[in-house]
């Protein structure tokens, strides 16, 4: 590998980490940081569109009430106990998938890999081999994921709770182990990120000096160290369960099930704060750089990130207040939960302020990142509905949680990273992609999101419990949860064509899209410093290190469609380019 | 882009309201028990912190829109980066807030968990997928029936998986979890019918585990208890063998009508021979059910696996008769 | 080892803290070891005496001493980058906390459990095991379900 | 390249040239690099383990007695033993690292294979141990498919833990009759197979990862100049160590 790297130095300037070295054995054991980025691109974005297919079937279903297309046809359960089984496995599928496969390691594996060593200066991650590992532990977590499809499916919701889980005839050996392993992809992840970001950074690139995205991933990356672990050993100990029996969660041998909901949760409410810090980061970068100004509040929005991976960890009793949890755990762990609602809440504060006095464009990154501060702040602000404990009584478990999920996890987190792809792309492959098509994209995305999610708020104040093949004995009483539900499914197939729309146009670029210049959205982090897509090494000699949100130094160049470092040192009013 | 973002969510609403849902409860079902005034108030109180919030941060968003898009020829304007009094403000402005709603949120919760001295006591039973009330008289019911203006606590507990009761009128949810018993209460307010859930995922069933709620009227819960008591003597053994099998939950498993579901059906089982996993071939004879409703893992029949949980102790011999006679008359 | 020169990141060392790795004299590591063994013996020979919940106690502060031994001196953090012991010591403090707020939980709600009783496993009924407020029959009866009289109620 | 100036110039050079990987400057970035990044890793293994943890504290705070009970059923000499073996596994490691970093290779070969000996000596007892539990079933003890999926069979001997228990006092106040507490004492099996299990994993772990440092030192890999992995492993088996020390008083030595 090095001599093949070696040997190839030689080449012309336009030599780039995708022309560096060719063929498939080139990719497949590259330890370029680059190229496993883009291999974890195209890995996630594959699950996100299963997952998404899943959520297609589920909306179909839900259409209407009653058996839609499950239980009354010979694909999807002949009967409607067959249509019931094969909902659940749907709903649980659909759930793992998104949650393991794509949103944890979507923003830190597949973006963040690909920018975070360009973003320090550093010519690659702390541990490139590992890093390797770590996708391909991906990629066997989720074959095992594929097999648990093929050979019975499973139906405990992604949860896993006990003892259903330890009772079930589904494939549950099987997903924990595809479970474990990807957790253990996912520490590595975070390992190999706060060892590159303590100990590669070049000369004058301070803590303060780091990008925010850098130390959202940071942040990630500690959360991904000290909670996963506790996934790994929660699925053994579940494992260990089916395996021998051993008790620690079955009643029947004298085990308790909310522990298994301890366990479960220690893990996996930090693990919410995985799929959205690194998203803030994103947003943080692109309200600046479209926004012309310095970002406002650096070190408040820096320091609420780490301060939130920590006070993640404290709250997870926050899904257990009406499980059978003491009443004295919920009153701490609801008042802790609410603490950590001021980080969130300062950071969408200095992104408003950023935009203050700006200079917007609103190129399609900055369309996701807009639409990301209004979805994100419906999420979080529905989350204050559940902290709250007396009003989390009525709403637990109904669909109103599964919308609040879904307006952080997807308005928040699928959002950004669509607005961190667009961002990235031309860095990534060297092309632009079509502006027009991407806005129109992500007005259809933000339309069509509320669209769906929306009518789940009501349909969960109003009582509906989540996880319901069948509305009949509600819709029944009042017809509105059929209106409702339907509204959410045609938002759901809109938010589908959208997808489908984005995912063309990027294809389209691929091959007829403009040669991206170096710095086409004018951001002054340094991966805008090397060309598009980037050098092998990154960079030759350590780069010279500036404030990354100072953008006065930089100027648009409109034959080249993208912008240079100012020429004169006197400095001048910027002249923008007009949409 | 900014249009959008203001009227994607008002449509969503507005067509909530095109339902017919306009008025008190619009977000919320009817506040048909006392401990809505626990939960109802603290609910809008957050929903009008984060309409303001939110219409606060929209409204910024579509100023800062409008009044500095980009134009050829203007560059940003020079701000500072940071204001330490601006953030503390942002920050203990929320603050302030959030603690307040923690209080209201906890005070509301301690009167949910803590249900008054003198309630009156039902043991509910869940098991996949079907709910059972048992009344101080011993009479078991598969719907629960609840005096008006009187504190009702469920004792609950489950057989199997974890359950969750769940009445939306009553602002009522609680999980029932094997191995334990969890308590809850409530005091209805008015005499009617309400519909009870199932919200913890338990599997197959898990949308068809509802109920009714029956609140009866000043008095006509004790006489509707006392009929109750006596209704069944009257029925000839099959059909109290019906209502034993609606109400102990067999149908939830085992079908009348020759659907096959989590368990055999029982239509013209009798005196059928069928294979087993785990014992030689046997006839279906008033032995072999017997056998299986006491001890279900001795025999399992070949396609379906051992979940059925033992009845032994919830079906006195008399009440096995009856099913058998029942089971008999599924021709 | 010499000083380390140019260190690539300002503020972090880029190997330990002043000179080199350091190398731990033999003398200490055998001193250690000895400590060691006693203390596994002294941890041993308290079991012999009742003291109550002191025992655990007890057993645990050994246990820590050993521990704090292994680490300071066996794993060098004595002398190392104060960071890596900031490492170590986040993940006792989570473990801490992961271990004292689940067990404040389970402790508060012992009382309402019943394992092993065998009116809740697989094998038996729930057999009404509160005392009711009234006298428990077990006649099961009831008449068909009334929907009109009650609404009309 | 300053630092080298205190070493023989050829080891310098060779411990340079041969195993800095590129993305580094220098040889102490690196493993300074190694070293927190493994203590990452070990991290992770103290969450790992905290969830064991965790679940034994819940148990031995809710039911005590499940513990004096079955603690009676594991050897303290062999368990002691075992401390001691693994203690000094531990002092030979930390010698090998400093042979290492005195590039004193003989030193540092005799002291890894005395630690391998030392964990295969630790492995021996645990076995002995286990052989007898299994012979009762109170561990694991056959593997079996179920539905296509392997299951392992765990069905204690009651007669014979009857049998055992008979002799001891009922720990808990309430006087429970003996079938109760065969009943409950499975429990403590249990997280004693998943504890000690998962320990000994690690230790045949770290004796794959020994011996391939011991191939390695074999073929004059280390040096003063770069003894990384030596000293990585050393604290992969440190931290094995360390959790034996708390795993033998909770599991053997309960009052």
């Amino acid at each position: 590998m090095e001599k093949e790297i070696a040997g190839s130095m030689s080449t012309s300037a336009t030599d780039n980490y995708l022309t560096h070295s060719r063929g498939l054995k080139s990719w497949l054991f590259t330890l370029d940081h680059k190229r496993i980025g883009v291999m974890y691109l195209v890995s996630i974005m594959t699950a996100l569109a299963v997952g998404g297919f899943l959520a297609m079937l589920i909306r179909v279903e839900l259409a209407a009430p009653g058996p839609t297309i499950m239980g009354n046809n010979s694909l999807l359960g002949s009967d409607p106990a067959a249509g019931k089984d094969i909902y659940n496995q749907i709903f649980t599928l659909h759930g793992a998938v998104m949650i393991f496969l794509f949103i944890i390691p979507g923003v830190p594996a597949a973006l963040g890999n690909f920018v975070l060593p360009v973003m320090l200066g550093a010519k690659d991650v702390a541990f490139p081999r590992l890093n390797l590992v770590s996708y391909y532990l991906w990629v066997i977590g989720a074959a095992f994921f594929l097999l648990v499809l093929v050979s019975g499916g499973l139906d405990t919701g992604w949860t896993l709770y006990a003892p259903y889980s330890t009772s079930t005839d589904t494939r549950v050996l099987s997903a924990g182990l595809g479970v474990f392993i990807l957790g253990f992809s996912s520490i590595f992840t975070g390992l190999n990120f706060i060892a590159t970001v303590h100990t590669l950074r070049p000369p004058g690139m301070t803590w303060f000096k780091m990008p925010l995205f850098v130390w959202a991933l940071y942040a990630t990356a500690v959360i991904q160290v000290l909670a996963t672990p506790v996934l790994g050993i929660t699925v053994l100990l579940l494992a260990a369960e089916l395996l021998f029996k051993v008790g620690i969660f079955d009643p029947a041998l004298g085990g308790d099930p909310v522990l298994f909901q301890h366990f479960f949760w220690f893990y996996s409410h930090p693990a919410v704060y995985i799929m959205i810090l690194p998203a803030m980061g994103i947003i943080s970068e692109t309200i600046s750089v479209f926004s012309r100004k310095h970002i406002f509040g650096y070190k408040f929005i820096a320091l609420s990130s780490v301060a939130i991976a920590l006070l993640g960890f404290l709250v997870w009793g926050h899904h257990m207040f009406i499980s059978g949890q003491s009443p004295l755990a919920s009153m701490i762990f609801s008042a802790l939960t609410f603490s950590v609602s001021i980080p969130s809440a300062i950071k969408v504060f200095n992104w408003l302020a950023t935009m203050y006095k700006g200079s917007i464009q609103l190129d399609t990154p900055m369309c996701y990142a807009l639409s990301f501060i209004l979805l994100f702040g419906i999420g979080g602000l529905t989350g204050l509905f559940l902290g709250a404990l007396s009003v989390d009584v009525i709403l637990h478990d109904t669909y109103f949680v599964v919308a609040h999920f879904h307006y952080t996890m997807m308005g928040g987190t699928l959002v950004a990273f669509l607005a961190g792809l667009h961002y990235w792309w031309p860095k990534i492959t060297g092309r632009m992609f079509n502006n027009r098509l991407g806005q129109i994209a992500a007005l259809m995305v933000f339309l069509s999101f509320n669209l769906t999610f929306f009518p789940q708020f009501l349909l969960g104040t109003r009582g509906m419990p989540r996880r319901y093949f069948d509305y009949s004995d509600l819709s029944k009483l009042d017809s509105s949860f059929t209106l409702l539900n339907l509204h959410s499914s045609v938002g759901a197939f809109l938010l589908g064509g959208a997808m489908v729309l984005t995912l063309s146009y990027l294809v389209h670029s691929l091959f007829r899209g403009r040669p991206a210049p170096a710095n086409p959205w004018g951001g002054n982090s340094l991966e805008w410093h090397c060309s598009s897509p980037p050098p092998h090494d990154n960079f030759a000699s350590p780069p010279a290190v500036g404030d990354p949100y100072d953008f006065t130094g930089l100027e648009y160049d409109p034959d080249l469609g993208g912008y240079v470092p100012r020429r004169r040192s006197v400095p001048a009013p910027e002249t923008q380019p007009v949409p | 882009m900014t249009a959008p973002g203001a009227i994607a969510p008002t449509l969503s609403t507005a067509s909530g309201w095109l339902l017919g849902q306009a008025g008190e409860s619009f977000w919320l079902p009817p506040p048909d028990s006392t401990l809505a005034g626990a939960v109802d108030p603290v609910f809008y109180f957050i929903l009008w912190v984060s309409v303001f919030f939110f219409g606060l941060i929209t409204l910024l968003m579509v100023l800062f829109l409008v009044r500095f898009r980009r134009r050829a020829g203007i560059g940003p304007t020079p701000s500072p980066s940071h204001n330490t009094p601006l953030e503390v403000t942002w920050s203990v402005i929320p603050l302030i807030l959030v603690i307040l709603i923690f209080y209201f949120g906890f005070t509301g919760y301690m009167d949910m968990r803590v249900p008054p001295r003198e309630a009156y006591e039902i043991h509910v039973v869940a098991q996949r997928w079907q709910w059972m009330f048992k009344y101080p008289n011993g009479h078991v019911d598969e719907n629960l029936h609840v005096p008006v203006d009187q504190a009702v606590r469920l004792i609950m507990q489950s057989k199997d998986v974890i359950h969750s009761l769940f009445i939306p009128d009553f602002r009522v949810k609680m999980d029932v979890v094997p191995g334990r018993y969890t308590k809850t209460w409530f005091q209805a307010k008015e005499p009617g019918q309400h519909l009870l859930l199932c919200t913890e995922y338990c599997g197959t069933g898990h949308s068809d585990m509802s109920a009714t709620v029956f609140v009866h009227a000043a008095g006509k819960f004790e006489k509707w208890l006392a009929d109750a008591g006596k209704f069944m003597e009257d029925l000839p053994p099959a059909e109290r063998g019906e209502l034993l099998y609606r109400r102990h939950g067999c149908q939830g498993c085992h079908s009348a009508d020759g659907t096959a579901k989590t368990g055999p059906s029982f239509q013209g089982i009798f005196g059928q021979t069928h294979a087993f996993t785990n014992a030689p071939p046997t006839q279906v004879d008033e032995n072999y059910i017997r056998e299986s409703i006491l001890e279900p893992s001795a025999k399992v029949r070949q396609g379906y696996s051992d979940k059925m949980n033992s009845y032994k102790g919830s079906l006195n011999d008399e009440e096995i008769a009856d099913l058998i006679e029942f089971i008999k008359s599924l021709k | 080892m010499s000083e380390p020169t140019s260190s690539p990141t300002q503020g972090e060392p880029a190997a330990g803290r002043g000179s080199g790795p350091h190398v731990v004299p033999l003398a200490v590591l055998v001193a250690v070891f000895a400590a060691l063994i006693a203390l596994t013996y002294l941890t041993v020979a308290a079991t012999h005496y009742d003291l109550g919940d002191w025992n655990l106690a007890i057993a645990m502060g050994i246990a820590s001493v050993k521990a704090l031994l292994v680490a300071l001196y066996f794993m060098h953090l004595r002398y190392d980058h104060p960071l890596f012991a900031l490492i170590f010591a986040a993940g006792l403090v989570f473990v801490f906390l992961f271990i004292s707020l689940t067990l404040l939980d389970t402790l508060e709600y012992q009382s309402d459990t019943d394992p092993w009783a065998d009116t809740l496993t697989r094998s038996g009924e729930p057999q009404t095991p509160m005392p009711l407020r009234s006298g428990s029959r077990t006649l099961n009866t009831n008449p068909k379900r009334k929907r009109g009289e009650l609404s009309a109620g | 390249m300053t630092d080298a100036k205190a070493l023989p110039p050829e080891e310098a050079d060779a411990g340079h040239h041969r195993f800095l990987a590129h993305h580094f400057d220098s040889p102490e970035q690196q493993f300074y690099t190694g070293k927190l990044g493994m203590w990452l890793f070990l991290t992770t293994e103290i969450l790992f383990f905290g969830g064991l943890f965790c679940a034994y504290a819940v148990y031995r705070a809710n039911h005590p007695d499940i513990f004096v009970d079955g603690h009676h059923f594991l050897s303290t000499a062999l368990g002691a033993t075992n401390t001691a073996v693994l203690i000094f596994s531990s002092l030979t490691m930390a010698w090998s690292v400093r042979s290492a970093q005195l590039s004193r290779t003989r030193g540092l070969i005799a002291c890894l294979v005395t630690t391998l000996v030392c964990a295969f000596v630790f492995l021996g007892i645990k076995y002995v141990e286990y052989a007898e539990k299994m012979e009762h079933g109170l561990i694991p003890n056959r593997i079996y498919f179920e539905r296509l999926e392997p299951r392992l069979a765990f069905e204690p001997d009651e007669a014979y833990l009857r049998e055992k228990l008979s002799h001891y006092a009922d720990p808990s106040a309430a006087g429970e009759d003996l079938d109760l507490r065969v009943r409950k004492v499975r429990i403590f099996f249990g997280i004693y197979f998943c504890m000690t299990g998962l320990h000994a994993l690690h230790v045949i772990a770290g004796i794959g990862v020994i011996l391939w440092i011991l191939v390695r030192s074999l073929k004059g890999h280390f040096s003063s100049a770069y003894f990384g992995p030596v000293d990585y492993v050393g604290l992969y088996w440190h931290l094995v160590d360390l959790i034996w020390i708390y795993l033998f008083p909770l599991l053997y030595l309960i009052h």
